[in-house]
């Protein structure tokens, strides 16, 4: 299995607790949005409880847990939005 | 018109916009910045978004409000960076035959506005302290509040 | 604040007169004259009143609405004489904590108004025709239309 | 029984047909809403589509056809209203 390499944009309180606007992961070449969940929060235990009521966004949509990425993908990390 | 802007919010100018030949009502809807929630006094806030996301979210909910409804015009704006006490965060205007339709689909835009679109507000409490906004996360401190 | 006027409406006067600092919403409805009605085509119109009744009962529904809903303030002005194309002929302003009260306060208000206060408007058609209008009262020349 | 004398105030189509703002009625000393529509429908017939559907008011409230009238009271025709 080939690593594949995305990078993570981050608003707001994630970014605040990972300390940057975009994060870059190394995931497995089939890595699903589930695997990029469980891997932000192994390398950013501080973002779990977080990540557990956020969404990812991929290309500028949400998707579900299932969404399998792939390296041109645009990925961000959306935790709960307060717009308005 | 769908804008994301540091500057403040010109209501009167949205309002000029949606005018329209067959338009008999408009709602506009104004989020503005309110100094106390309760007990707890604001400074001011400061939003941020992600701005290609909320830009092409904001276009998909203008969509789906002209599919439901027979709106005649939608102008919206959203401030970004920090507004101050009593200045407007967003503003929504519809414009329609009859109000009926221009209440409903005000409210159905502000209120997906607040659920789907990738903009994040911070509380700058007078006491100093900051604190993002995002509901339905326990915060330590405080309990998930009601947001306008 | 409660005003009938021979004036133009300053709408963005009507805002500012409803921000208060425990303010997180404000809802403004406009009702402006629209130049076609289906295909009719309006070229102004023209409101008369019972002045004191008017002012007694826009007192009354303010009142109420301050009764049922926790609004931080309301301002509303109501246009008499003549009403060019676009132009407002009324304007409610409600501002509140949370948004739904503003929406539904504002909606209850100017429902009420078109019920209850004794304010009348005349069209006078692009064909020089004028009709009073009486909703509910049989018109032979047109059906009784919905208004904005 | 007295006469009594009441001015009723007229607006919009109501005005319109009667040609004047306001009308002078003579009526029993102990009339209510419904005789002081039955008058004027009587003196003014082209009145009477536009008055079954108008409410009395008195004193700058509605009232209902039993309201037993005086003098002293200001009375208005309301055609059905059209504000907003």
């Amino acid at each position: 299995m080939d690593p594949m390499h995305v990078s993570v944009k981050c608003f707001a309180l994630a970014r605040q607790l990972v300390g940057a606007e975009k994060i870059d992961l190394e995931l497995g070449d089939d890595a699903t949005v589930l695997i990029l969940k469980q891997t932000l929060a192994g390398q950013y235990p501080q973002m779990e409880p977080l990540l557990n009521s956020s969404m990812i966004a991929v290309d500028g949509q949400y998707v579900s847990d299932a969404f399998r990425l792939s390296p041109s993908h645009e990925i961000a990390c959306i935790p709960p939005v307060s717009g308005g | 018109m769908i804008d994301l802007t540091h500057e403040p919010i010109d209501t009167a100018q949205l309002l000029a916009r949606v005018g329209d030949r067959r338009a008999g009502a408009i709602v506009l809807f104004v989020g503005v910045t309110r100094e106390f929630t309760d007990d707890r006094q604001t400074a001011h806030l400061e939003y941020e978004c992600y701005p290609e996301m909320a830009q092409t979210k904001l276009e998909e909910l203008v969509s789906q409000v002209r599919e439901r409804w027979e709106v005649c015009d939608i102008a919206l704006v959203h401030r970004l960076g920090r507004v101050d006490l009593g200045e407007a965060s967003v503003a929504i205007a519809v414009s329609s035959a009859h109000r009926k339709t221009a209440f409903e689909a005000g409210q159905w835009l502000i209120d997906r506005l607040k659920e789907q679109v990738p903009i994040w507000k911070c509380e700058n409490w007078a006491d100093g302290r900051q604190e993002w906004v995002h509901p339905g996360l326990e915060s330590p401190s405080h309990p998930a509040r009601d947001e306008s």
